[in-house]
């Protein structure tokens, strides 16, 4: 727990305008607070980075934590009723990663009518009831990864791109592919020919792979999810499409190991470890009354090939050999 | 919950012993794990397990019209998403206008009853008129209704529905119970009255016991069964609504694992797939069970996949000493 | 009879006089109710015992625990001279014991074959012989003389007909106790005869029979020797020589009852049903011509599947109609449908109880109520008057003299003649002129046989049409005023007064059916 | 749709939807069964989760012990899943059968608790480090053009339709599921049979397990989501197995997953907007399901 990650650069978005700050944690909470968190799920290794970041950082300031997981996106009446229960057990802080971003609305108010302030960690969301945010600009994110597909286009190449963003009606598939596109789609080499939704299942998406391939057999580019990514190595493989490449929208252990064997080109991240224990540390600061910033973004990295060994990646995932642990008690 | 037992209502049945199983393991339950934590008999989690059971007893509520006449509703959750969307974009698409709060949240209210009860209809015909499986019909308009709800909202959820329905949906109260609650109640009430008192209700165990002898004894059998999945998805679209209120916005994944759960907790509850048998009270009783179950395991700090494990042994093992006493 | 059928080795005549099967002290309870109390049974080889009570009295569930079903609550059970504990239906099979139960032991989806030989499946090599099961189930069909399709499905068959497959079944193996569960209660004349030929032939052989019936015709001519159960009590076994009708009854009810059939006065009026050239049911029913009138019983007699049924199943809208005319009061029917029918005063009373009939699990109350939902006093804009149900059908219960007569119990939990009685009575529960039975007396005792006549002849006195189709030819004959005789679709005699005796039905049977048989050959 | 569209009867993409199918197909004959005998088994999706973790778990375990015997680590692997599908069904056989509650709540239980399992084992992180020979001699590889997977569907389907008409395990399943009282007091052992359909079942979906998981090269827990146990259902109920038991036929069963692979695949081929692809599918689930229904009636009728 006491890898030395600080100071961090991040972008402070508070006051509208992003200012660049480095991020110092405290050292110690005043008080073992009871701080409740809620994810969506923790299926898989995005999350579970992000429980690494929250309970490390829990240890080190020493505060009560426990994690409540909703077992999926489709399951938002169940997080609102672990957010009710989180007020019910009477923690005085909570932190979500909201599975709707609007859809938690509600909840807030109650919170705050308690006076217990709610930290939302990862999926972004405005709110004035909020009182403190940590989660990458799914924009950045977006155009991040975008400018990495540009990056890599030889001068006159033509791009012919499949997007694979992830479920429809979760908003955030939709948000990133919308602005994937818009960016992308500023160098008029690069074409989206489509763009499949379906589950963050590897299942399901090699199922999508596989027909686009079928129905685009121009397509050179795939831009999607983690598990589209882990999906399409394998169908390239078979179809013998190595000319096709892949880009993931986002981070995870499979990404990693993916980029290390040269499958993948690259992949964005937004350091979920360090939005859990940022998240952790903006809670102490509120409950202990101490300054704290109102909306803290990571700057989306682009992870490829070069700055791989650069890296320290116990900043975006949690060690192979760490088991995620739900609660912790001082 | 403060339902009035069936026992009451009904024509002097008694009570057989072996149902009142099921609510003793419930207060077994709570008592254990309030043993544990006192905070999960705090004023406050009690309201909010009863909030809570109220939307769950709603669904389960709906999935117990079908269920008993020898149906099941698949379509369940998307039909609610599909109305959270529908009825959050006819409302904000008015809250602009110069209409009053009123009449935009009774146009609101009507459009999620409409686009129910469109679903109901064609669920209800196709079983009805055409005799094709439930499973079926059902897993077809699962996905017609998941499309729509995705294709109406973009995939987004919907915004801008004005106050006055949180106001009256999610926020409100009466005598110190949250207006889901109350709407519940009401509504547990009004189903229980029709299940128990109308022709449709009697005529709804009749054709889920034995169909052929509702034919051969006149009854309007596939009347009746499209009435069935008509107050199913009605049923399912005030459910929706009051979660609309809850999140705030037309959500088009609010449905998710609605119908699955709904039919666990009516089935828990003692209601049968053979069909016949369920009502207001197994519905009561089955969706109490599993809130008081989640949130017990959630306020004593059981972690998630251990809870998964936990609920599963114990909805089994519940259902066990149900149906063995029944025995 | 064929031999190759009753291959077990006879019995010694040493060995003929020991009882094969003693029971002693059996009580059997079902959650409160005491089916059996303390009853001894005993059977001996080559006889016929049968079994008599009145609906409820336990002789199923006797039956049930001999067939290794039911385990009795107490009491022990020799089989051959040994004891029998934990008798499970496997180990009753393997021990000789071969039965055909009252409530089927079919399954629906498998066709006939199969379910002669479900749990007795022939294997070569783990893999099922059907050419040899094939072989052997024709020669069993033939033999018993049934007129079965091999390869249909059970669950599209007449309970006629599956009940010869039952009794089929029930004779697959070689039986050394073979227990007949009212193994005609929908057969007719010729298929009986061809049963009790079989059932003469295995007592010669030593096998030891157990026979349930309510048919007083049948136990006088069957046999050796009678118990007698009353609410679930052993009342006395006696030697049926020299035993009376009257006695039996008796016996079995604890109370006298002048004769099985009331005199009924029969007062034709108007025409209440009409059919002219009357087709329907997939050609079931054929260029039918028929008039019921008002204040008599029309009768119609059958043989198996000659279409008595479909004829008023057509009548009340079930079965498609497909030419001819149909008036009711004089007025023309388009397409009858049960609601119609029953708004103009029609109802129909289907053979089959548990499939057509009764909603089983729901309680008396409703069952009875079901066919009267419309009408004002139970419900009004469709809400229901719970009070004024109420009211109309404990009346109907007890002018049916139904027992227990409580509303609330379910109707699962009834004997089969209680259960009759409250699908019958639906007749007293809203204005009718129109009575159309069919086999109204399946399986009931003689007591409550004798309550159904009652009620159809106070039904007549009120001014009724009443169409009654039965194949317990008796029936037929003594109640009706006129009866059609049907074959093949086909009304093939009109017989009144004078003419209508049993030779003369039989005749119109079997001349027919010779006709037929000429015609095919 | 094949009109349409060419690319359609390219030898990939038959591929790609007889491979689907087959996954499909297996879990679907296994649900069939567990239909034909009166149950439901909504376990199997969670079956073949923890089997592909099993699987995985096992093959990186034995990789490390036994380094370079492929076969050896991969038959180790293959017992392990096989064996967790067998267990799951064992013990959804015997709560249904000995405390008679509904394989419904049953297998809502046993799918809660499996799935729990898998994701505690794992915690949700794939799990890679198989031998490189399951991925390209298994899960990839085809003869004839024709996937390996078709191949084992195949094989578990002529299997069961042999089971279905020609042994005593076929003609009970259909007993049972017809009608239970009549199956035991013709001295069925029902109970015991009931549990072999369970048995089978999640043996099947543990099949499917390591088919997926050699595809995809690693152990997933997101193979278990509810779409694989609804479309087994939707496979066996499109297939002509009735949910109240006793009829089907495994053959039919296979078809009308193959039938939905196709669906599917049509519509991503057709290029449909992913978002109006469930409305297409329902409507032609329905219509499909409705002709055949009626036209099944006329042919009573006649
Ligand atoms: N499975 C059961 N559960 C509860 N009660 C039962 C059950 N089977 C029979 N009974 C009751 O046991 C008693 C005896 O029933 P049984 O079926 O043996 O009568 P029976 O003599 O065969 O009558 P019938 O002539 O109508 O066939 C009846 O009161 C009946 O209601
Ligand atoms: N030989 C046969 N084998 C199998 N099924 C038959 C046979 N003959 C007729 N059926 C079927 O039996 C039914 C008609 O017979 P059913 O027994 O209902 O006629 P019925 O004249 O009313 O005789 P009953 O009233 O004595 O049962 C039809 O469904 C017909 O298809
Ligand atoms: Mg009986
Ligand atoms: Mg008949």
């Amino acid at each position: 727990g006491d890898t030395k990650w600080y100071p961090f650069k991040m972008n402070d978005a508070s006051s509208g305008d992003l200012k660049i700050v480095d991020y110092m944690p405290v050292d110690k909470s005043e008080k073992p607070h009871n701080i409740c968190v809620l994810f969506p799920h923790m299926k898989d290794s995005f999350w579970v980075a992000v429980a690494y970041g929250i309970a490390e950082q829990s240890k080190v300031l020493g505060v009560n934590m426990t994690i409540y997981e909703a077992g999926g996106y489709d399951n938002l009446p169940k997080q609102l009723s672990q957010f009710d229960d989180c007020i019910a057990s009477g923690s005085n802080a909570i932190v979500i990663g909201a599975i709707s971003t609007v859809g938690v609305a509600k909840q807030l108010q109650a919170a705050k009518a308690k006076g217990i302030p709610v930290i939302a960690v990862t999926n972004s969301f405005i709110s004035p009831d909020l009182a403190a945010g940590v989660f990458v600009d799914l924009k950045s994110m977006a155009s991040a990864s975008a400018n990495a597909l540009l990056a890599g286009l030889k001068p006159g190449e033509a791009a012919n791109v499949v997007t694979f963003p992830g479920p429809a009606g979760s908003g955030w598939a939709e948000t990133m592919n919308k602005d994937f596109e818009t960016v992308a789609g500023q160098n008029s080499n690069v074409k989206t020919l489509a763009s499949k939704f379906g589950d963050t299942g590897v299942a399901v998406q090699l199922q999508l792979v596989q027909d686009a391939l079928q129905a685009y057999p121009s397509m050179n580019y795939i831009w999607g999810t983690a598990p589209t990514a882990e999906a399409a190595i394998g169908a390239l493989t078979e179809a013998g499409r190595s000319d096709v490449k892949i880009i993931s929208s986002y981070e995870n252990q499979a990404m990693l190991d993916a980029l290390k064997r040269g499958d993948i080109r690259a992949f964005t991240t937004q350091y979920p470890v360090i939005e859990g224990r940022v998240a952790i540390d903006e809670a102490v600061r509120i409950l202990d009354k101490k300054p704290f910033l109102r909306l803290v973004q990571p700057i989306p990295g682009v992870i490829d090939k070069a700055s791989m060994d650069k890296m320290d990646m116990s900043t975006v995932l949690a060690p192979a050999s760490w088991s995620p642990v739900y609660t912790v008690k001082q | 919950m403060t339902m009035p037992a069936p026992s009451r209502l009904s024509d002097r049945v008694h009570v057989p012993v072996h149902q009142l199983i099921l609510p003793l393991a419930v207060v077994v339950l709570f008592a254990g794990f309030a043993v544990r934590d006192p905070r999960v008999m705090s004023a406050g989690n009690l309201v909010n397990i009863l909030q809570q059971s109220s939307f769950l007893f709603l669904f389960a509520l709906a999935q117990t019209i079908v269920i008993i006449a020898r149906g099941f509703d698949l379509s369940l959750g998307p039909t609610a998403s599909m109305v959270s969307v529908g009825a959050a974009l006819a409302m904000a698409g008015l809250a602009g206008g110069p209409y009053p709060e009123l009449v935009i949240v009774a146009v609101g209210l009507v459009a999620g009853a409409a686009f129910g009860a469109l679903v109901g209809a064609f669920n209800g015909a196709i079983v009805g008129y055409a005799r094709v499986t439930p499973f079926v019909v059902t897993l077809g308009s699962f996905n017609i209704a998941t499309g729509i709800a995705t294709t109406l909202s973009g995939g987004h959820p919907v915004q801008g529905m004005p106050e006055l329905f949180f106001g009256l949906f999610n926020t409100g109260s009466i005598l110190g119970l949250p207006a889901p609650v109350v709407v519940a109640i009401l509504l547990g009430l009004l189903v229980h009255y029709l299940l128990r008192r109308t022709v449709l209700g009697r005529g709804l165990y009749l054709v889920g016991t034995n169909m052929r002898a509702a034919e051969v004894a006149g009854l309007r059998v596939r009347l009746i069964l499209t009435s069935a999945y008509v107050l199913s998805s009605v049923l399912t679209a005030f459910g929706a609504l009051l979660l609309t209120a809850r999140t705030g916005s037309g959500e088009p994944t609010l449905g998710g694992t609605l119908s699955l759960q709904s039919a666990a907790a009516a089935i828990v509850g003692g209601a049968s797939f053979a069909g016949g048998s369920g009502g207001v009270g197994t519905a009561l009783v089955g969706s109490i069970f599993i809130i008081v179950l989640s949130n017990g395991m959630n306020i004593v700090q059981i972690s998630g996949y251990v809870q998964m494990i936990i609920l599963g042994v114990i909805v089994v093992a519940g259902v066990v000493v149900d149906r063995l006493r029944a025995q | 009879m064929s031999e190759a059928l009753v291959n077990t080795p006879r019995l010694d005549p040493e060995g003929a006089r020991e009882p094969i099967l003693v029971l002693r002290g059996i009580t059997k309870r079902f959650q409160g109710v005491t089916a059996l109390r303390q009853v001894d049974f005993d059977l001996r080889a080559g006889e016929v015992h049968v079994l008599f009570g009145e609906n409820g009295a336990g002789k199923s569930t006797l039956i049930n625990i001999i067939a290794g079903t039911f385990a009795p609550d107490e009491g022990a059970h020799h089989l051959s001279g040994s004891e029998m504990r934990q008798l499970t239906p496997k180990r009753a099979r393997l021990e000789g014991i071969s039965a055909v139960f009252q409530e089927f032991s079919l399954a629906p989806n498998l066709n006939v074959l199969e379910n002669i030989f479900l749990g007795r499946e022939i294997r070569r090599g783990g893999i099922l012989d059907r050419p040899a099961m094939r072989r052997r189930a024709c020669d069993l069909i033939t033999d018993l003389g049934f007129d079965i399709d091999p390869d249909r499905a059970v669950g599209t068959l007449s309970r006629a007909h599956q009940q010869m497959v039952e009794i089929a079944k029930a004779l697959l193996a070689e039986p050394r106790i073979l227990i007949l569960d009212e193994p005609t209660a929908s057969l007719t004349e010729r298929e009986a005869a061809r049963l009790f030929d079989l059932v003469a032939a295995l007592k010669r052989r030593g096998v030891g029979i157990i026979y349930v019936s309510h048919r007083m015709r049948e136990i006088k001519a069957l046999a050796d020797r009678i118990t007698v159960l009353r609410d679930g009590q052993h009342v006395r076994t006696l030697d049926a020589s020299g035993v009376s009708e009257a006695d039996l009854i008796e016996l079995m009810t604890g109370r006298k009852i002048d004769g099985l059939f009331p005199s009924i006065s029969h007062k034709p009026s108007a025409v209440a049903v009409e059919l002219r050239g009357f087709c329907a049911a997939g050609g079931l029913v054929r260029e039918v011509d028929l008039v019921a009138r008002r204040g008599e019983i029309t009768g119609i007699a059958g043989l198996v599947g000659c279409g008595k049924s479909e004829l008023v199943r057509a009548i009340y809208g079930l079965e498609p109609i497909e030419g001819g005319e149909i008036r009711i009061s004089d007025e023309l029917q388009q397409t009858p449908s049960a609601r119609r029918g029953l708004q103009q005063g029609i109802i129909y009373f289907p053979a089959n109880r548990a499939t057509e009939g009764l909603a089983l699990p729901r309680p008396v109350r409703e069952n009875v109520s079901m066919t009267s939902l419309d009408i004002a006093s139970i419900a009004r804009w469709g809400l229901l008057d719970m009070r004024g149900e109420r009211s109309l059908v404990r009346n109907a219960v007890e002018r049916m003299k139904l027992r227990p007569p409580g509303l609330e119990r379910p109707a699962s939990k009834l004997s089969g003649g209680n259960r009759q009685k409250v699908m019958l009575a639906r007749g007293l529960m809203r204005e009718l002129s129109i009575f159309l039975f069919d086999e109204p007396t399946v399986g009931i005792d003689v007591g409550a046989k004798r309550e159904v006549y009652d009620f159809i002849g106070q039904l007549l006195e009120q001014g009724a049409a009443v169409i009654l189709v039965s194949s317990e030819l008796p029936e037929v004959l003594a109640l009706s005023n006129r009866l059609y005789v049907m074959h093949h679709g086909r009304i093939v005699r009109e017989l009144q007064g004078e003419e209508k005796t049993e030779q003369n039905v039989l005749a119109a049977f079997f001349s027919q059916q010779r006709a037929h048989d000429g015609e095919a050959a | 749709m094949c009109v349409a569209d060419p690319r359609f009867f390219g030898l990939p993409n038959i591929t790609n939807i007889l491979r689907n199918a087959s996954a499909l197909a297996i879990v679907a004959c296994g649900q069939a069964l567990v239909l034909i005998v009166g149950g439901f088994d909504l376990s199997v999706g969670a079956t073949v989760a923890l089997a592909s973790e099993i699987a995985a778990v096992t093959m990186r375990w034995a990789a490390g012990i036994f380094p370079g015997q492929d076969v050896l680590v991969i038959a180790l692997g293959v017992v392990a899943a096989l064996g967790t599908g067998l267990l799951i069904g064992l013990v959804n056989g015997i709560c249904v059968t000995v405390f008679r509650v509904s394989g419904f709540i049953v297998t809502l239980g046993s799918m809660s608790v499996t799935l729990g399992i898998a994701l505690i084992i794992t915690n949700g992180i794939p799990v890679y480090g198989l031998p490189q020979s399951f991925i390209t001699e298994f899960g990839r590889a085809r003869w004839l053009g024709v996937p390996g997977a078709a191949y084992v569907a195949i094989a578990v389907v002529l299997l069961l339709a042999f089971v279905q008409r020609r042994t005593l395990l076929g003609r009970y399943f259909y007993a049972i599921g017809g009608n239970v009282e009549a199956a035991v007091v013709s001295g069925v052992p029902t109970k015991r049979y009931q549990t072999v359909a369970y048995m089978i079942s999640g043996l099947l979906a543990s099949v499917t397990g390591l088919l997926l998981t050699a595809l995809v090269g690693s152990g997933q827990a997101s193979f278990g989501g509810d779409l694989m146990m609804l479309q087994s259902i939707a496979a066996a109920v499109i297939g002509g197995v009735s949910l109240h038991g006793g009829v089907g036929r495994v053959g039919m069963v296979a078809l009308s997953a193959l039938f939905l692979s196709v669906l599917s695949n049509s519509l991503n081929l057709l290029r449909v907007d992913s978002r109006i692809q469930p409305i297409f599918l329902g409507l032609i689930l329905i219509c499909a399901v409705s002709l055949d229904e009626i036209g099944r009636r006329r042919t009573v009728r006649e």
